[in-house]
């Protein structure tokens, strides 16, 4: 029995997104655009929690500003080139099946290189810094630049092209809107990873080992757990999402550069800062809310869907100034 | 009295133009070679290379051009490849009264209203490279659509290829700009699409794109449905793979090494495969050669490094290059040049969409207009 | 009787269901020092934040010299006149102690807008932190980082810093927790001292039954955040609701 | 005496620290006659510009423990201001002033909003919105390309007296052009900016900011509006910056967005601003330095490395000039290792 | 009584400060090990030394006959030792609930040990689902005491438990050591409270100036008012 009511789950921002792509129908008019777009934002949305994810666990279990993070999607990247070259009798097989094997290949490889990498940095640069959020971001701006020159001197400065597997190619036709099949793919892998992640994190006893261990690290060793090791871990499975994530979007932009990483780190922070730094869910939420958005816009105002994440996170953060779930109230 | 003539070449070679910057560094060590026939020597001057790293930013290209000609006595100084970069070194030539010949930068104004009279340029300017493309898409009854990035290079770039459309009687039905670092073309190609279809005759989408080109999503998303075809300009290498699955696709390109028939591009071809285990020359290899060219013609022409004699030289000068004869137009000193009319071929050989010449489009094809005011 | 220079009507604050403090009405006199005492989680601690801004009452006013400054931020009720130092011992831990007193009577003094004056050039503040370090026995430890401070030396400092802002009201939150009894005697002579200056107002919450009956005039009990008792102490322990919810005697 | 007034009696501490400061400081002042060449003093006045930068940023991290990204936003309005006046009014002082008037007044307001801001949400988020704005802005600052001039930025003329064309006077062969005049406009502002703040973090208010950092909670208990404290912080530090990004646009007659906006440039001012130690002004001076240094001889350096390792396996590709920014991330690790209280920290201990 | 735990000259040194000089005392097993001292004296610190959160520079720490000075922290748990720091350390963002869960390393709690906490600290009982940091002081104690005694151990080293805390609720936890006691737990105990240190201390150790300046039985401190001026300073009548 209890004083304080159990607390609830609060359902509000599952519907945000819903309410987002009811109000755009009507404004979008044509049907078949509408599906188009949606479906597309939907796909991006997962490829961004794919990449975004990884991060916001380690900041919501670990309280570590990653900016490292875009290192490990660039390295998933080119280990997708690397591992898809040889294959290309797979990769060029009309076969989705083989193109699957492939894809898998690849990506099994990218999340454990970047998953090794992890390690690395959690290692020899994370570890120094717990709970110093500047530093972290310096150490770890620090690695990514490291990362990124070495991925110049091993693969040179040259984009690389990473053709997309000929079964993948193309669209599936609704009527007359037209779904590509990568973005299929692509919702259907995000969606197994969110559901991994959240029951993990709410199923097991590990989640609140570890934000236990953010909180006050020495009180949990004297407990009898080991939670440097467990640190490691976390830090380990965020580096190898981000890889995974990078090999999903190596193959929608189709060519590998050192930057890519970088480049959509802002975008993957606006989304988990509108998830509350910290929440799975949240931020899987975010980031299907800023690609549904971006493909409104970009179709009815192209101007605005420029700055329409950024819109977006201000007006979230009015509403709710913590994110949409806040984690833990943290300086 | 053997001398040392210095020539400095200011560069983005490192940073996010790294892989450009490398390849007209190599160029222009070809064309100096070429043009003085290996002795890099132009009488009995020894030419030296001084190269510069801007990492693109204005501020370092400005300082590090006002140090060539200053500190380490540059007499001719050739560069760079970022535009915002070129923009920011005009000025100091002038202050220096040296010549700068510009490579590869393509703003407009560079030989437009930020030119002056010590500013040569080798390197296509953005309205060449668009009119070429107006005048091998556009033909009558042919409408239309351009997707460009919504800043000022894409702007520019489709005003020029508007006003080259008019003459060849095809309509510009629509033109779609979309944010600079835009990744989901969808909505972008619905607009364009819905914009399109309805339209007479044959349809086509020109895009003009910096950076992962958008070719392969908009082809994805099936515009064949609608007729519709897809247009675009040339590119480096590994940036026309996608291009692959896109036979058919015409365009109008700067330089593609199987395309130029002469005896500098054949050295230049063979050499470059010869001293780079067989990948053959590119966009900005081509170009860093014609800006070496350049300067040896110039210099030798001139008979010395004296600015004002190099520049009355060089107004109005014809000179060689892999791309066959181009002229420093005595106007604007924009080197017109030919470019290339394509059609891609799919060779399953090749990792790349083959641009097969479809017509070689001479200096009098296309009338580029003058921006600059002397 | 003098008018109450402290004073809450109704007061009263919920967490969820859970009601913390329940329509707390009380009045304080100046010159006299009132016990709060009642068993863990009574609401004594939160009583103190709703009187000095911690918390937003949900219900009722709290009014210092006649005026409500119920809607007020924490910041302004300091200027009122009202002084807190905290349970959960609440200081600035990398600055050195005299600082930690200097910045409060920074406050006190109200100079803490100026931009372009030196710190150093300001030495009446300084010898006024330096004179308080010594009425808490601290004066040696002067230039210590107040972290590296033991516990009992920290709820020292906490007593001082309170001692600087001069409030007219002081609200101790078991202000001798965890000090040896060897040492506790400075603080219990300080608040003598301070209940001695008829212009001020003490409240003290306090455990030790001892320190109680040595200096309230009057004891309050609060027991599930409601006010169950007030009157003064010898009456008010013999009660039998503090014999058995407080002191648990008929427990032992 | 000069101790309390000029150093608002925030000695150095430490005689090693003093000397390192006496001599970057006698340097920077005498540069013109100390080094030949454009490229000495072109460096020289970028580390005067980045010791205000930095010093202004250390206001707000070390004093405050605010995290923004949006400092380059602040000197970017700086540039713009002067650089678009003078770009489009034509190179007058007056044109000088004015612009730098229009930028002091846009920060200030952006200051402002963003403080405002600050209030409603934690600390980590302030920063990550920080990252968001600057951004946008950046994005704007493209955008409005017939002002700004977009990606490519503007070229403007600066007053005769500027220009390198203009002839102070001559030593034998050496000329004293603009550009020795322009340098002491940058090194005397960027004294007179230093040592402002320098008295500003060692006044009362300084003092709050402290305390504010180390117990926000505490400080609204000791009567103190932290609210107010903190917005005082940004708005304080934007208009340091946005002086700062004044004076680079008359030295570079150039801004843009590589220049004034990037996201590299606020990592730079936070490495800067680490490395020489937070919340001791001291540590911008010497963290800039450093830094800037590193910045333009590292390649140099590098260059002549890779040729003495020539034949040696890869070696040459790692310290190929190309190659510099790597050892540039490396600096950023190191740093962060070896200097965990900064340089001014470690020196300081190191005299116990 | 054998010896459960032996600490044998720890010094220990925080940063450059010295703290404790030489520290030689021992814990017999079963009984209640009181230790006193003035503020500063170097309790806490000693405490933490034979957690492994404070690295000894010098002596030995043996429990149960093994050498544990150069342990890490959670080993020093494992080895069977349970903690209760001065600070409370609970985590304030986890429910109390989930603060109980993460006491039970073995695995899942046993409701019949929870009830018996739960008899002396209702408290606990009524707040369960919500955040420990919304608890108060006292509250915050009797969860940090009731997260160390959820699962036996051998030994329980306390850090000032009464601190905070209202007469009826010391009076359960004197209880609750007792029923330890009975449950062959060896404790502990570092009190200001000399009234419960009476009462529960078998052996006692008085610390001063970061070293230990008397140890023996309860009972002689207890009975030698003398004793206990010179040492803690206080006459026994001053605040009883
Ligand atoms: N922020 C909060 N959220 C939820 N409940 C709270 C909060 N603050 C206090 N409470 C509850 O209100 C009750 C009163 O707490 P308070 O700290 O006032 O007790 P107290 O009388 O000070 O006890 P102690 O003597 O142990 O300090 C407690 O049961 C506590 O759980
Ligand atoms: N983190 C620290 N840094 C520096 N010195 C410290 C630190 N912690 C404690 N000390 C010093 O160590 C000495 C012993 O502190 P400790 O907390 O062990 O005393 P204690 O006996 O527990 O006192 P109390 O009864 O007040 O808790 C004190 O003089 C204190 O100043
Ligand atoms: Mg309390
Ligand atoms: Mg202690």
């Amino acid at each position: 029995m209890s004083a304080l009511p159990k607390p609830k789950t609060d359902f509000i921002p599952w519907l945000l997104p819903i309410v987002v792509a009811a109000i755009a129908l009507p404004l979008i008019g044509s049907g078949s655009t509408w599906v188009t777009l949606t479906v597309a934002g939907l796909a991006m949305g997962m490829m961004i929690f794919l990449m975004a994810s990884g991060l916001t666990l380690v900041f919501g279990l670990m309280d570590v500003l990653n900016f490292g993070h875009g290192a490990f999607i660039s390295v998933g990247a080119y280990v997708a080139v690397a591992v898809l070259a040889p294959l290309t009798g797979l990769v060029q097989s009309p076969l989705i099946g083989d193109n699957l094997l492939a894809i898998l290949a690849a990506i099994i490889a990218a999340a454990l290189v970047s998953g090794g990498l992890g390690w690395a940095f959690e290692r020899y640069m994370v570890r120094p810094v717990y709970g110093q959020h500047l530093k972290q971001i310096l150490i770890t701006m620090g690695g990514f630049i490291v990362v990124e020159q070495a991925l110049h001197a091993i693969f040179g400065p040259t984009q690389i092209p990473l053709p997309l597997p000929q079964g993948f190619r193309g669209a599936i036709m609704l009527g007359d809107s037209a779904i590509e099949k990568y973005r299929v793919a692509a919702i259907i892998l995000g969606l197994a990873v969110f559901a991994v992640m959240v029951t993990v994190l709410t199923k097991t006893k590990l989640g609140l080992l570890i934000r236990a261990g953010v909180e006050n690290a020495e009180m949990v060793e004297a407990l009898g757990y080991r939670i440097r090791r467990l640190f490691v871990g976390v830090f380990v499975a965020g580096s190898g999402l981000a890889g995974l994530g990078g090999v999903m979007w190596a193959l929608y932009r189709e060519q590998v550069t050192a930057q890519m990483g970088m480049e959509v780190m802002v975008l993957v922070f606006i989304c988990i800062i509108i998830g509350g730094l910290g929440s799975v869910a949240g931020c899987f939420i975010g980031a299907v809310m800023v690609a549904l958005l971006a493909n409104y816009t970009g179709f009815l105002v192209p101007k605005v869907a420029l700055i329409s994440n950024i819109l977006l996170m201000v007006v979230i953060l009015l509403w709710r100034p913590q994110g949409l779930y806040a984690v833990a109230k943290r300086g | 009295d053997a001398k040392e003539i210095k020539i400095a070449l200011i560069a983005g070679k490192t940073g996010t133009l790294e892989a450009y910057a490398k390849q007209t560094e190599i160029g222009l060590q070809m064309g100096l070679e070429y043009a003085t026939k290996g002795t890099m020597k132009i009488g009995n001057d020894t030419i030296k290379i001084i190269v510069k790293d801007d990492q693109g930013k204005p501020d370092l290209a400005s300082a590090l051009l006002a140090q060539a000609y200053e500190d380490d006595g540059a007499d001719i100084a050739i560069g760079t490849t970022s535009s915002g970069a070129a923009l920011a070194m005009l000025p100091v030539a002038e202050e220096y009264k040296k010549v700068l010949i510009v490579e590869p930068a393509v703003a407009d104004q560079i030989t437009g209203e930020k030119w002056n009279r010590y500013i040569f340029r080798t390197g296509r300017s953005s309205m060449q490279d668009a009119i070429s493309n107006a005048v091998a898409i556009g033909k009558q009854g042919v409408s239309v659509a351009t997707l460009a990035q919504d800043y000022a290079f894409g702007r520019d770039g489709v005003s020029a290829f508007k006003e080259a459309l008019g003459p060849t009687g095809a309509k510009l039905a629509f033109e779609e700009y979309a944010p600079q670092n835009t990744t989901d073309f969808t909505a972008s190609a619905q607009r364009i699409f819905d914009a399109l279809k309805d339209q007479p005759g044959k349809k086509v989408v020109w895009v003009l794109w910096a950076g992962a080109s958008p070719l392969p999503k908009l082809m994805d998303l099936n515009p064949g449905r609608y007729g519709i075809e897809l247009a675009t300009g040339g590119n480096i290498l590994p940036a026309m793979v996608p291009y692959k699955n896109l036979p058919g696709m015409e365009g109008a390109t700067y330089y593609y090494y199987e395309i130029p028939k002469n005896p500098v591009n054949d050295w230049f071809v063979t050499e470059h495969k010869k001293r780079f285990n067989n990948t053959p020359p590119d966009f900005f290899t081509a170009g860093g050669m014609s800006a070496g060219m350049a300067a040896v013609a110039a210099i030798t022409k001139a008979g010395g490094t004296d600015s004002e004699k190099l520049i009355a030289a060089m107004e109005g000068m014809e000179f060689e290059t892999p791309k066959g004869k181009m002229v420093f137009r005595k106007e604007d000193h924009q080197a017109l040049q030919s470019m290339y009319h394509f059609k891609v071929k799919a060779d399953p050989a090749v990792d790349w969409g083959v641009p097969e010449l479809v017509r070689e489009l001479k200096i009098e094809d296309m009338n580029v207009p003058i921006r600059n005011k002397r | 009787m003098s008018t109450p220079v402290l004073e809450t009507r109704d007061l009263t604050i919920r967490f969820g269901g859970h009601v913390a403090v329940d329509a707390v009405s009380c009045k304080f006199e100046p010159g006299t020092l009132t016990a709060i005492v009642g068993p863990n989680g009574a609401g004594k601690t939160t009583y103190f934040n709703l009187i000095s801004g911690q918390l937003k009452a949900s219900a009722g006013q709290v009014f210092v010299k006649g005026r409500d400054i119920t809607g007020e931020p924490a910041p302004l009720r300091t200027r009122a006149g009202l002084g807190r130092a905290f349970q959960l011992t609440n200081l600035f831990p990398n600055l050195t102690v005299v600082e930690n007193v200097r910045l409060a009577v920074q406050a006190r003094a109200g100079q803490g807008a100026s931009l372009f004056s030196t710190w150093i050039s300001k030495r009446d503040l300084i010898d006024k932190a330096q004179a308080i370090l010594g009425r808490v026995a601290l004066a040696d430890k002067a230039n210590q980082k107040a972290a590296a401070l033991p516990h009992g030396d920290q709820r020292k400092l906490e007593v001082g810093i309170l001692l600087a802002l001069e409030p007219d009201i002081f609200m101790f939150d078991e202000p001798t927790a965890g000090m040896s009894v060897d040492e506790a005697p400075v603080i219990l002579d300080l608040i003598h001292h301070i209940k001695a200056d008829s212009s001020k107002t003490v409240l003290l919450v306090e455990h030790k039954m001892d320190v109680v009956r040595a200096l309230a005039d009057r004891i309050i009990v609060l027991h599930q955040g409601q006010l169950v008792a007030d009157g003064e102490p010898a009456a008010v322990i013999a009660s039998p609701i503090v014999q058995e919810a407080y002191l648990g005697v008929a427990k032992a | 005496m000069l101790r309390d007034t000029l150093l608002s009696g925030d000695t150095p501490r430490g005689k090693a620290l003093s000397i390192i400061l006496a001599l970057i400081l006698v340097a920077l002042a005498l540069a013109p006659f100390l080094f030949t060449g454009t490229k000495p003093l072109t460096v020289a006045a970028k580390i005067c510009i980045f010791v205000v930068l930095v010093v202004s940023y250390d206001l707000l991290l070390g004093y405050t423990g605010i995290v923004s990204f949006a400092h380059t936003m602040f000197y970017g309005i700086g540039g713009y201001g002067v650089g678009l006046a003078l770009y489009s009014w034509g190179p007058t002082w007056g044109i000088v002033l004015a612009g730098t008037v229009i930028a002091l007044v846009a920060s200030l307001a952006l200051a402002l909003a963003i403080g405002l801001f600050s209030l409603r949400v934690k600390a980590i988020f302030f920063a990550m919105i920080t990252l968001a704005v600057a951004s946008a802005f950046a994005v704007l600052a493209s955008q409005l390309s017939w002002l700004t001039g977009g990606e490519d930025g503007r070229t403007f003329r600066v007053p005769e007296i500027l220009r390198p064309g203009f002839t102070l006077f001559e030593v034998g062969d050496v000329k004293f052009t603009g550009r020795f005049i322009s340098y002491y406009i940058v090194f005397f502002g960027a004294a007179l900016l230093f040592f402002t703040v320098l008295r500003i973090v060692n006044s009362p208010f300084g003092r709050v900011l402290q305390a504010i950092r180390e117990n926000g909670f505490r400080a609204e208990a000791l009567g103190y509006r932290t609210v107010y404290y903190r917005t005082g912080a940004v708005v304080l530090s934007a208009l340091v910056a946005t002086l700062a990004g004044c004076l680079n646009a008359l030295w570079l007659r150039y801004t843009g967005p590589d220049t004034t906006l990037s996201f590299n440039i606020m990592m730079d001012i936070l490495l800067m601003c680490v490395i020489g130690g937070m919340g001791t002004v001291y540590g911008a001076l010497i963290g800039a330095t450093l830094f800037v240094l590193a910045q333009n001889y590292l390649q140099a350096l590098m260059g002549s490395a890779s040729e003495a390792m020539a034949g040696l396996p890869i070696l040459p590709v790692l310290f190929h000039p190309d190659r510099w920014l790597l050892w540039l991330g490396i600096l950023f690790v190191a740093s962060v290792y070896f200097f965990p209280s900064g340089i001014v920290g470690r020196l300081r201990k190191g005299e116990g | 009584m054998s010896t459960l735990l032996k600490l044998a000259g720890v010094e220990t040194h925080i940063g450059q400060y010295h703290i404790l000089y030489g520290v030689d005392f021992e814990v017999p097993e079963g009984g209640v090990t009181m230790l006193l001292g003035r503020n500063g004296a170097g309790k806490t610190t000693t405490l933490r030394t034979i957690m492994g959160l404070w690295q000894a520079s010098k002596g030995t720490i043996s429990f149960d006959g093994k050498d544990i000075t150069r342990f890490a922290t959670p080993d020093v748990a494992r080895a069977g030792i349970a903690y209760v720091p001065e600070n409370m350390s609970i985590f304030a963002d986890l429910s109390v609930k989930e603060n109980m869960i993460l006491a039970a390393r073995e695995g899942e709690m046993d409701d019949a040990r929870l009830k018996w906490i739960f008899g002396f600290f209702p408290a606990l009982e009524k707040f369960w689902l919500s955040a420990a940091g919304s608890l108060s002081g006292g509250q915050k104690q009797m969860l940090s005491i009731a997260r160390a005694i959820l699962e036996p151990r051998r030994l329980l080293l306390v850090d000032e438990p009464t601190k905070g805390l209202a007469p009826a609720i010391i009076g359960s936890l004197t209880d609750c050591f007792q029923e330890l006691k009975k449950q062959k737990t060896t404790i502990l105990l570092v009190e200001q409270n000399f009234a419960m240190a009476k009462a529960l201390g078998d052996s006692v150790a008085v610390m001063d100036q970061g070293r230990i300046v008397h140890s023996g039985e309860m009972r002689e401190l207890a009975e030698d008012n003398s004793l206990q001026t010179r040492l803690l300073g206080l006459s026994l009548d001053a605040h009883q």
